[in-house]
This record gives structure tokens, C-alpha cells and sequence, in this order.
């Protein structure tokens, strides 16, 4: 399941919706990224991030079956929000379930490094000053992305 | 057909979307390119560096030179930085 | 920060706890085990963990400190329970923030490797004609903690 | 010193927790695991096997043959399966 929203999010709340009533499902691995107050050296007041209607839907839900042909998953949930967010408010959350925790554990790793380098999302930041400026493309987050071959 | 540009192409050109019709001019990706580039200085500095413009034709991303037709819907946007 | 309880815990209030009024974290990565209705090829009805008081607490405090000097984290957190539980309660907790995804994320699946093969439960699972069944260590496990060298 | 016995050892053997005195007999890992052996078939039963039997003292685990002396806590338990 995919969800692109403006909306804060609570992890608990959605880790519990997707495990809820299940008793096949023994790992569970989230992921939740935060606006943080530093990033690459300078100070972060807020957040806003801009994506591509349709485009982001569609390469997430690209991105999520990618997952399930990889690993044996019993379920998956990408939340990647768009608008402007404050310090400390969580930007994308991805959850896999699975019986075995490694299964899990590389599931999760790969959507967010897939996330990261495809899904049409831009992020600007705003500083103490009121500069706005758009983050760039970070070359560790390239390499990560080719652990896994398309 | 439908232009979208994103993030600091749009705010460089101060356009986020326009309608452009396919000619003899303008038939695939590249020639499209060279079209937008020859519109002013503004544009011929946001595609100077095409290693950091993506391109996307109907919501899928291109890497090579595509033809395009009227009712295709092309993106230009720098690389993604969600997450 | 380490628990060792009988008490059912929640996954999302916990990670809630843990990165509250923070601004600082960048990636927040949770694993969580729970009881599922089959193992290694036979039906589960419950799950009982013993444990080792003492010995537990410090194996538990032991892990995450060589997590926490093999990675950059802000914040970890390890929740394990024993007693007798249900199907699709909860297990065991991991938490790790960071500044860095690939950080909470070897952390977090590092401690669940070294505590898979150290820390001192035994799980014993009761099937649906009652009988009781200590479980056998798995050879994953055993190649799993190998991944990290001692 | 205290000897506990965890798991499937500790319901095979039918104890939890026993106090045994250092003696001459007595005297480290090797010589207490000895004794325990030697007190019944299901004592020799269950430690027949030693790649399958922990052992902590002072809840640290020991892989080779430490000197005891009283006062000492020593476990001994099957692989564990937590987690």
C-alpha cells in the first residue's frame, strides 16, 4: 500500500494498522525519516517538499511491487508526504512484515534507497535567515541505490 | 502536448507548466530540448547541464531520445531528493 | 536504553518516547517481533519465554553499548519480554535513531543478529494438541551474527 | 556456590537452582561439570552433549575452563532462542 499526503502521520498508529488481526507475521520494520535541524552544515527551520502528482503514485507503487518480487513479504506500506513541515515532523514512513526478519530488514533498506533515488520528490530548506534552498542529490544516496541491481 | 517543469527549473523559469504543439520543429525528446533552450537565456542556462535534468515522458522516466506526439505529457525536473 | 518485562508493550508509543521533542534525528528505524501461528513447519498456540535475570539485563546492556560504538546514534532503544504471550503479540523491540538511514539501519539489525545468539531467553512453544516445545536454535541465526565480527 | 540450570536443562534435570560447595573435587568448569555428571543417568543424560550446554559464570558466558570458588553464581543452559 502507497499513501502521498500533506498530512502528519503517527508510525505506531500505522504499524498497528497493517499487523492488526494478524498472527502469520513475525518481523515488522519501519522506517520513519524526520525534518531534522541540520543538514549538510547549515541550520534547518522548516521543510517543503514538492513532488509530481501521479508520477510519485505511480513510481512508488512501482517501487513497492519491486519489493515483493524480491523478498516474501506479508505486507508493505510506503507514507511519503508533500507541503511544508516543521523540525522534528516525519517526512516518509516505509514498513515491511514478513516471517523472517532479514526478509524484513532488506525489504525496508531497499524502498528507501529505491525511494530516495526515484521517486520524483524535491526537497528546498529553509534556514534561520529565510533563504530557501533546494537540497541536492546526494552521492551516498546514489551508491546505496546501486547495492541493489535494477 | 503538456511541459511540467519541477523544483529549481521551475522556479528558474518561472513556469511550472505550459502547452506546446508537436511540429516538424518539434517531434522528440531532443528536439524539444533544443526548442526550449533557443526561447531565451534563461532557458538555455537551466538545460545547459543535462546531466542533472531528468526527463520524463507520460510520467515515466526517458534516458534516451524518445518521439512525441500531441497529448504526451513531458517532465524536466533535477534529480529527486525525497526521503 | 534496555526493559526486560512480562508487559505487552506498544511499538509506536515506544518509538514516540523515544525521539519526543527531538529535532535532531534524522532516521528512526524499529524491528518488532511477535508470536506467529507457525515455526518451522508446526502449528503455535502460545509462546512462553524463560529468561536469565541479571545475566539478561547485562547482555541486553552489553549489545547495545558495541552497537552504539560501532555506529553514530542518537538514541537506541531494546525491549525484550518474557512470559507467556498470545499470537501476534509482541516479543521483542528495537529502536535506533540517527542522523543516517544506513546508520539505524545496521544498528538496528545488528542488535537484533547479537541478541538472537547472546542474550539468555529460551522460547517455548506450545502447539494445539498442548504440547510444549523448546525451541531449537537456527543456523540462520548462528550465520546471521557471524555478519558482525566479534 | 549457586548453580542454576535454564530451560530444557532445567526440566530434564527437575532443578532450577541447587548450592554445591567448592571442594577438592570441586574446583573449576571442568571439575563441577564432572561431578554433575556423575550424580544419576539423567545428569549424565543431559550433559552429554556439551556443544549444546552454555555456561555463564557470574553471568558472563565462559567457553573454556574457569577456577570457581564459593560465592560463584554458575549457569548452565541450552543455545539460546530469544529474540
Amino acid at each position: 500500500m502507497i499513501r502521498v499526503q500533506p498530512e502528519v502521520f503517527e508510525t505506531g498508529q500505522e504499524i498497528e494498522r497493517l499487523t492488526a488481526g494478524r498472527t502469520d507475521i513475525g518481523a515488522v520494520v519501519s522506517f520513519t525519516g524526520l525534518v531534522r535541524d541540520f543538514n549538510d552544515g547549515s541550520d534547518v527551520t522548516s521543510l517543503t517538499l514538492e513532488h509530481y502528482p501521479g508520477m510519485t503514485e505511480r513510481e512508488l507503487e512501482k517501487i513497492e511491487e519491486e519489493a515483493n518480487s524480491r523478498w516474501d513479504l506479508q505486507a508493505s506500506l510506503i507514507i511519503h508526504r508533500f507541503g511544508t513541515m516543521g523540525l522534528g515532523e516525519p517526512i516518509v514512513l516505509v514498513v515491511t512484515a514478513s516471517a523472517h526478519r532479514e526478509q524484513a530488514f532488506e525489504a525496508a533498506s531497499f524502498l528507501m534507497d529505491w525511494l530516495k533515488t526515484k521517486a520524483p520528490f524535491w526537497k528546498q530548506e529553509e534556514n534561520s535567515s529565510g533563504t530557501l534552498d533546494w537540497v541536492k542529490e546526494r552521492q551516498s544516496d546514489i551508491e546505496a541505490a546501486k547495492r541493489w541491481k535494477d | 502536448m503538456k511541459i511540467l517543469y519541477f523544483a529549481w527549473l521551475k522556479t528558474k523559469l518561472g513556469i511550472s507548466e505550459e502547452t506546446v504543439a508537436c511540429s516538424a520543429e518539434i517531434r522528440d525528446v531532443d528536439s524539444l530540448v533544443a526548442w526550449i533552450k533557443s526561447r531565451g537565456p534563461q532557458f538555455q542556462e537551466a538545460f545547459i547541464d543535462m546531466d542533472v535534468v531528468r526527463i520524463a515522458v507520460n510520467q515515466e522516466y526517458v534516458i534516451t531520445n524518445v518521439p512525441l506526439k500531441d497529448g504526451d505529457e513531458v517532465a524536466f525536473f533535477p534529480p529527486v531528493t525525497g526521503g
